[in-house]
């Protein structure tokens, strides 16, 4: 049945932090299998458990999917590049 | 004026920005007027937190940065029709202070066309949404520069 | 700020105007923000009377041309004491389609200090007051643009 | 008497003429004797009657007096410096 098969496709996302969150992720990158359908909420979720020096930084990340800014609702797609940071602070 | 034939720079580097040949490449034969702002990395800051600055380390999610900054210069163009060429640079890196940062330049026929609020629209833009950042080293440490601009869906 | 200690410049020059050497003087350790004007020959004119030009012979009243670009930054300066160094550099001679013929840049140590507002005030009062004065030489022929602005007394 | 004495002064003034008015005086400067306490106008009205391809521009021309912009009413100070001048079309 289609639900079910749906159900247990995984989604390989490749996670990019930088500046204040990178420092705190330790590193600049993660390649993830996550279930498909996974929203950003859910993400954040994931890595605050996973990974505890990201628990406070999820509060406040920006993300971006595929180049895009993304918000909590936001269905994570299929292969996409995750971007992860503070507010910018350009110029 | 004819938006896809029209010169529109955006790019991050880690070379020095050079303001001549920018503003010679969005110059065009109708052009007569050019805004253009830079930043630079101040040693030394008196309002607010006072301090000193040895440098500034900045860095990109170039990919991303530079999708949006042309969609500061869309904005712009669709702001400000007139508008004839527009460049968008951030250089980053390691920058020391009295180093030119950024730039936007925007051209125009004449001034009065709001050529000089184009140009300050896109460094307020810029500081809003392409995703670049800094961490101040000085005296006291380094810490990272967090803006405040909390982008909104679609921006 | 000690407004004797700030860097001012102000020249007529038969030379290329060098946007990066202009902005770095004018750069102090405290500056964060630069606004720049630069104007440059059209070669084609589509505002108003509809025209092309092949050059504009530039020609300044040199001396007083000089006092009266020291007077807008004093100008400048006044009405926007914050800011830190100013330039207004005025090319004259035989300049081409192009060609950046006029320059005025003010820094301060952030962008929301008036800075763009000052550089624009320079490049309209240098348009009302330095004596500097250009024909236009085209296909049909040769004539002298005249402003239309009449300095009042104390100007 | 100091009154007549005043009179006979003659005043030695160098006249530059730029742009639209050097065309039409068919000479970048000039050296004059004008009798001393001569006003702007009177100047004008005088270069009118001895130049008369000046006449017109007279009308309407800017005039400085030692790089100052200077008015109908002024007096001519002693070795004066003159500019005469259309409106200025720099930038």
């Amino acid at each position: 049945m289609a639900v079910n098969l749906v159900m247990y496709i995984m989604n390989k996302i490749k996670l990019l932090f930088f500046a204040t969150i990178r420092d705190r992720a330790g590193v600049k990158s993660l390649e993830l299998d996550i279930p498909a359908e996974m929203t950003v909420k859910d993400l954040k979720d994931k890595l605050s458990t996973d990974y505890p020096g990201l628990k406070d930084s999820m509060k406040s990340v920006l993300v971006a999917i595929n180049h895009e800014y993304a918000f909590d609702e936001a269905i994570v797609p299929q292969d996409a590049e995750i971007g992860m940071f503070p507010p910018v602070s350009g110029g | 004026m004819q938006s896809s034939n029209l010169p529109t720079i955006f790019s991050i580097t880690e070379s020095e920005i050079d303001l001549n040949n920018l503003v010679a490449q969005i110059t065009l034969t109708s052009t007569g007027a050019a805004a253009i702002f830079t930043g630079m990395v101040r040693g030394v800051t008196s309002r607010g937190d006072e301090h000193e600055t040895e440098y500034l380390e900045y860095e990109a999610y170039i990919p991303m940065a530079e999708e949006k900054m042309k969609q500061v210069a869309d904005e712009i163009r669709e702001k400000w029709p007139v508008i004839e060429g527009i460049a968008i640079v951030q250089r980053i890196g390691k920058l020391y202070p009295k180093t030119p940062t950024v730039l936007i330049a925007c051209t125009a026929a004449h001034r009065d066309t709001g050529v000089f609020d184009a140009a300050r629209y896109g460094i307020d833009r810029l500081k809003e949404i392409v995703p670049v950042w800094k961490k101040e080293v000085g005296p006291n440490g380094e810490e990272w520069i967090e803006g405040d601009y909390i982008p909104k869906a679609g921006e």
